[in-house]
């Protein structure tokens, strides 16, 4: 099916789980504009979280002719199939930011690894936290495997210091106004805390939103993670005191360089390329702007 | 079937005292649980939680005793929050002419609002109009607003707005919050429209025999699209209020709010063939919903349980409803 | 064969029947007689398994009976038509007769054709002529009414109660109707008969059982009974029925219809209504006689504004042109619709009395901007009074009122309008002699207060009774008119039967 | 209004026909647009894509016929594949007494199906016996089965199923993908349902007028919950094909599905007020959805701007079902 016919422009699909969230809104874009930028011709599919709607889309992605995927899977097992399919049919899938959990299926993999973020992020906490006191965590959507993964990295360091007690854990499916709500009946609750940890960007502004309502902006530490626009200028703001940066622009644009060497004939590339999370904080976050470093750290 | 209609008869003037019941229980059980329940602050809470909501369902009440429904008014919410968001903090610029045109809280709070109802018109417009189901009407209004929203933003909050305006979600005047004025005025304009007006009773007449409302010279058409407009400037009026008090305006705001606020209006005893249910039934069961999902947080029931627990409580506070109603 | 003994049936507030008892004997027309609200529906729903729950007892063929349900009554042979019809709009004619009794092919599929030829002989008998396929829906009420009965018959049932099976049908049916109950008597079978039309008792029926305020007051042979001996009993007092006195010169014409047709909503090359013109001066009433679709409905809707899209012609208020395209028009041009069919066109079943008498002139029931509750309950009361409409209070859900009485609120509402022209489309269909009385006294009081009156009518005797003039109409076109006077059964009758049969 | 009753009659007849022009339309355009529309494989997809959504509203429709309604498809889909796909992966284990069953494909794929039928028979239990309107009942079944899935999958997906399971969802059988073959017979025998036998007959007559049923002795709790539990197992069925076709049970499958097949009910012509409609009817509404959305894709139209696109198109498809009956 990849016809390596050179007049025609070749066409590369870009497949995103959803773009219900800013952070993927970035992802897909800057593959879809480095794609064009290295003269192919890039359309975007919306997934909207649900892997049949993926599946479909890479029926009719491959049905119409796309000679390669940037992809972003819903899932790193469920969408496993879809890349299969794409390769029974000749299309190279590079996968972004999630991975599938199958070693040869996708041509390459650029991760961005939440688990080890989480990690960084948890040990920061410990230090903010020297070791004592009480938290809350809000969870994102339960059914989504990246809110576990990002949960279990945080607490496999957090977990370790019995001074650390989370009173309460609850859900609020990675949006923002539900996250301000549970905070506040949190508050309720447990008026005593001294941080939240949230699952992504969006909910950590919520809490923070239902902080300052609450007049405990001061008091009690908001902990976030995707590396948001909003929240980086919060940290500015010594507002809100750290959070995981993701880097959605160079996972891809990498993926769409790979795509492009993979067109010019190179085939052996890496399997997995994670692309580290850093952790931006107070100090460090002049290097720092929304989804990426800052031009000149 | 003559033989339940006492029995109909008599739920309905009892509707409201039997939500009331089942409201009592819940809070009952969940401040035996958690003693953080009955304290002044959470009770604000809930109210301020529950304000947007409850907008919402006073207009989806309105549509729903007309025998309609509105399942844009998600879509809408967010959509006018954005536009309202974007105008305050971008104006409006036209590239070709370097004009610039800049918007104060009042002219883009008035902006969103008159988006609200003209989105509402549209709904209106083609039910009436073409005789689209309301179901399908307002579900394509569903995506299509969610889409301009999507446009709107480019998928991207809009935040950092200004303090003031922040203060309409967040402020508080004589010991009440401010969204907690705003519904309960909301309420109390729409408790008089559905009583004590023309209009009220032609709503009603329409949904109970939209014939019979015909021949007696109502002008359907007009009342209808009246009725979507308010529905459609009362999801706005919850944008406004989502967005300032998050400071923020989210693109995927109001997603799935459709279903909560009929649950709303249905769990008040409002009946979705139209004709028969009151505001007031529909603010109860906005605050039972409140009530709930609150209760459930405060006894830090697992994100797992709670959307079973919910369920069940839900279809029991329902079950509390009508077991007095059932005299056959 | 069928007895029942001290049947009391309360309602939520209203005790329906207290202590009734009654017979209904083999091979003879029970006739059940009783103001409207005296209980007689609520009686035949027991009997027929409706109401399950009650005190006192039923006794069947020597056997002691409680029926849980319509099947249970049914499969004991009890039939009955109801008096509001209960049909399934959107099936068609046989769908509906055989709905709970279908008949399958051995693997259990409809027998469709069977069913099919089943209805259409069934029609055939009853003389209806329209396809055992057509929707109920597209029927009018009359040939639904017809439809019901079809239902009754077609399980041969051993006791068959008829509520108000006429109120909705015209002479010719009525005439088939009852040279088929001749027939079940013949065949030995009780027949139960409901009806306000008290010529047609004396025509058929062998009993009588009287009931008031829920009470059995008597009952005995129909032999040697008199109308106003009959009405004494089901009142309780005389009453006389009025009789129109004929009053000429009136000159001052209030309203004149000009060349009015319409077409078939679907059949777009047939029309419904052939250019009508008629006159009606002030203070007149106009009976407008004819058969079962006869277009006399289409007329007054057209003349109403109704079909705006459909029709052609001119109506002239008081010498002034108008140009009415919907309800609202015509009701600010002074004109007023009693509909033919309350539950569909007349009510909100659903709200109460005050909001449906209320209904039409909520503008005059405001005080700044809000509707003022002391203004809409005298109304209410006003008309519950001069109606006298059988409710114990103005908060009563229209729904649970008997059938006559619902009907005097659909002409209170509009009598409310004030208006100029009163357009009654079977003014009195359900209603009892007392009441019918009143209504009759009321439009001759009306016409005397100036109002010009169109009274649409099945019924040969209510024509006669109320009209200055009589027009005829049969397929769409009047084929006569009549003075009062020297208007009589037959030659009206005559004009009344369609040429092209 | 008298007049319309033949319109709405005549307009029942043709519905099927009308909506069949929306979708030729639709087809047509996309076709002059794009060159990949009208080919085998597309067409192909297109269905395959269509199959799970058809059976879903397969069971809505009846569900509406009798003028209810069932929000929890969505959920019990995820549910009911989920547990087919954890009985067969990893079957059941009861700790205390080490006791192990496995389950072979069959039994795993009756146990979903059971339990599909289970929670739709629960859906019309609560409605009947408690009165509770089916848009409550239901939609507590909504958040109920969710949750329920949640607690089964502890929030993960099941995946790495076995390949004879997976041909359910990919195979072909002479020519043609087996969902289509599946979703086809599930049409075929609805279509007989509701055509030919005594259930059928009686789910129209409930739903056109409730009170003529029971007056003619229909037992209607019993058809009710027929009907709720055939809802059921079809949404069941549904989850058996998702899954299987992902190799994977995801927790949040399904979700916001009964919207999409409450669409393609009232699209296909069939009133939310019950006793009108076809089967055949909501197939074509699923296909000009399916249709809706693989051109949208095909035709390279920003995600944005589908959104907008898609809404507007519907609302177009059935104005031009209800142009023909606009004799009024
Ligand atoms: N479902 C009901 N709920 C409450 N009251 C009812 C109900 N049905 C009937 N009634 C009351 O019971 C009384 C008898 O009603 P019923 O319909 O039997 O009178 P009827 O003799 O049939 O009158 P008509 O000749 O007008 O049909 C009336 O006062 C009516 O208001
Ligand atoms: N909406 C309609 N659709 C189809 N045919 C109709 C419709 N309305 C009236 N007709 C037909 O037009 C004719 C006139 O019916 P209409 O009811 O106006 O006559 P009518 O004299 O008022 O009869 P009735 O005594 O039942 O009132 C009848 O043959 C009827 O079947
Ligand atoms: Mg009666
Ligand atoms: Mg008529």
């Amino acid at each position: 099916k990849t016809d390596t016919t050179q007049d025609q422009k070749k066409k590369v699909a870009v497949i995103v789980s959803t773009l219900n969230n800013p952070w993927f809104v970035v992802l897909a874009q800057t593959a879809a504009a480095k794609a064009e930028a290295l003269g192919y011709e890039a359309k975007i599919f919306d997934s909207q979280n649900n892997t049949s709607l993926e599946a479909d889309n890479f029926d009719n992605a491959i049905a119409s002719g796309y000679n390669a995927i940037l992809f972003n899977p819903t899932d790193a097992d469920g969408s496993v199939v879809n890349v299969l399919k794409a390769k029974a049919a000749g299309v190279p899938v590079f996968c972004m930011d999630r991975e599938v959990n199958s070693t040869d299926a996708a041509t390459s993999q650029i991760l961005s690894d939440n688990y080890s973020g989480c990690v960084a992020i948890g040990k920061y906490f410990v230090e903010q936290m020297h070791k004592q006191g009480k938290y809350v965590e809000i969870l994102g959507l339960v059914g989504d495997n990246n809110t576990w993964n990002r949960s279990k990295g945080f607490h496999s360091v957090v977990d370790v210091y019995p001074g650390l007690k989370m009173v309460a854990q609850q859900s609020a499916d990675f949006d923002r106004n539900k996250a301000m709500e549970t905070m506040e009946t949190m508050l309720q609750a447990h008026p005593e805390i001294n941080a939240v940890f949230c699952g992504n960007d969006a909910m950590a502004s919520g809490a923070y939103q239902a902080l300052v309502a609450a007049g405990k902006a001061n008091d009690i530490k908001v902990f976030g993670f995707d590396g948001a626009e909003d929240v980086v200028n919060s940290i500015k703001d010594k507002k809100i005191v750290a959070t995981g940066m993701q880097f959605p622009k160079v996972i891809a644009q990498t993926a769409a360089n790979d795509a492009d060497e993979y067109f010019k004939g190179k085939r052996d590339f890496p399997k997995k390329m994670p692309v580290a999370v850093e952790l931006v904080t107070q100090e460090n976050v002049n290097e720092y702007m929304g989804y990426g470093k800052a031009p000149n750290p | 079937m003559e033989a339940v209609i006492p029995a109909k008869k008599y739920k309905l003037q009892l509707a409201k005292f039997q939500s009331l019941i089942a409201l009592f229980v819940l809070c009952l059980v969940i401040s035996l649980l958690s003693d953080k329940f009955l304290t002044a602050t959470n009770a604000w809470n809930v109210m301020r939680q529950i304000s947007v909501n409850i907008c919402i369902s006073v207009g989806m009440t309105l549509v729903v005793l007309t025998a309609g429904i509105d399942l844009s008014v998600g879509s809408v919410l967010a959509l006018c929050g954005a536009i309202t968001a974007g105008l305050l903090k971008n104006g409006i610029e036209i590239p070709s002419s370097n004009l610039y045109i800049g918007f104060t809280i009042l002219g883009a709070v008035v902006a969103g609002l008159l988006a609200g109802s003209l989105l509402g018109w549209f709904n209106g417009w083609a039910i009436t109009k073409f005789k689209v189901p309301p179901f399908v009407a307002t579900l394509a209004m569903l995506t299509i607003a969610r889409g301009l929203t999507m446009l709107w933003t480019k998928g991207f909050p809009i935040t950092g707005l200004n303090e003031s305006f922040a203060y309409i979600g967040t402020g508080w005047f004589i010991g009440i919050p401010l969204p907690v004025w705003i519904s309960g005025i909301i309420v109390f304009i729409a408790v008089i429209i559905t009583n004590k007006t023309k209009l009220g009773r032609y709503i009603y007449a329409i949904g109970g025999n939209e014939n019979a409302a015909i021949l007696s010279g109502i002008n359907i058409k007009k009342i209808k699209i009246i009725v979507y407009s308010m529905a459609g400037t009362l999801a706005a009026v919850g944008g406004l209020l989502v967005t300032s008090r998050l400071d923020a305006a989210q693109p995927n705001a109001g997603t799935g709010y459709e279903l909560d606020s009929i649950a709303a209006v249905v769990i008040g005893g409002t009946s979705l063939s139209g004709g028969r249910g009151s505001v007031l039934g529909t603010v109860l069961g906005a605050i039972i919903i409140g009530v709930l999902n609150n209760g459930l947080v405060l006894l830090n029931v697992s994100p797992f349980w709670q959307q079973v627990v919910k369920g069940f409580v839900i279809l029991i506070a329902v079950i509390i409803d009508k077991a007095n109603a059932k005299n056959e | 064969m069928l007895v029942a003994e001290n049947i009391t049936k309360k309602f939520s507030g209203v005790t329906a029947l207290d202590n009734v008892c009654l017979e209904l004997h083999t091979g003879k027309v029970n006739a059940i007689i009783g103001e409207n609200g005296a209980g007689k529906s609520t009686l035949m729903k027991i009997l027929s398994g409706v109401y399950a729950e009650y005190d006192g007892r039923i006794v069947f063929k020597n056997q002691p009976v409680r029926f849980q349900n319509t099947r249970q009554a049914q499969a004991a042979g009890i039939a009955i038509i109801h008096q509001e019809l209960n049909l399934i709009p959107y099936l068609s004619v046989t769908e509906n007769i055989f709905l709970g009794r279908e008949i399958t092919t051995p693997w259990g599929m409809l027998n469709k054709k069977q069913m099919g030829n089943k209805t259409q002989e069934l029609l055939n008998r009853l003389k209806l002529s329209v396809s055992p396929d057509t929707k109920i829906a597209a029927l009018k009420v009359g040939q639904q009414q017809v439809v019901e009965i079809a239902k009754a018959l077609l399980l041969d049932a051993e006791v068959i109660i008829m509520d108000e099976p006429t109120s909705a049908i015209s002479e010719s049916e009525v005439e088939v109707l009852f040279s088929i109950i001749e027939q079940l008597k013949k065949e030995n079978k009780a027949i139960a008969y409901i009806s306000h039309k008290l010529d047609e008792l004396f025509k058929i029926a062998d009993r009588y059982i009287v009931l008031r305020d829920g009470k059995a007051i008597e009952s005995g042979d129909m032999k040697g009974m008199t109308d106003d001996s009959i009405i004494q009993k089901m009142v309780g007092r005389e009453i006389k029925i009025v009789r129109k006195a004929v009053v000429t010169g009136k000159d001052k014409t209030l309203l004149s219809v000009d060349n009015i047709s319409l077409k078939h909503p679907v059949r777009k090359n047939d029309q419904l209504l052939k250019n009508i013109s008629f006159k009606l001066k002030k203070g007149e009433i106009l009976g407008i006689f004819g058969l079962m679709g006869a277009s006399r409905t289409e007329l007054l809707e057209t003349i109403f504004g109704m079909h705006s899209k459909r029709s052609a012609g001119t109506v002239e208020i008081e010498g002034k042109q108008t140009n009415i395209k919907s309800p609202v028009g015509a009701i600010s041009a002074g004109l007023a619709l009693v509909p033919e069919d309350r539950k569909k066109d007349g009510l909100v079943l659903g709200l109460d009395v005050k909001a449906n008498i209320c209904l039409t002139t909520l503008q005059d029931m405001q005080s700044i901007g809000l509707l003022n509750s002391r203004k809409e309950t005298s109304l209410a009361k006003k008309y519950i009074g001069d109606l006298k409409i059988k409710t114990f209070s103005e908060k009563q859900l229209v729904k649970n009122l008997s059938g006559g009485n619902q009907q005097k609120i659909v002409l209170a509402k509009w009598l409310a309008t004030k208006p100029k022209v009163l357009m009654l489309d079977e003014p009195t269909r359900g209603i009892d002699i007392n009441a019918k009385n009143e209504i009759y006294k009321l439009i001759l009081q009306l016409a005397d207060e100036g109002l010009g009156i169109i009274v649409v009518s099945s019924e040969l005797p209510e024509i006669l009774a109320v009209s200055d003039r009589i027009l005829v109409m049969a397929e769409g076109t009047i084929t006569a008119e009549f003075a009062a006077n020297d208007a009589t059964e037959d030659n009206i009758l005559k004009a009344a039967i369609p040429k092209t049969i």
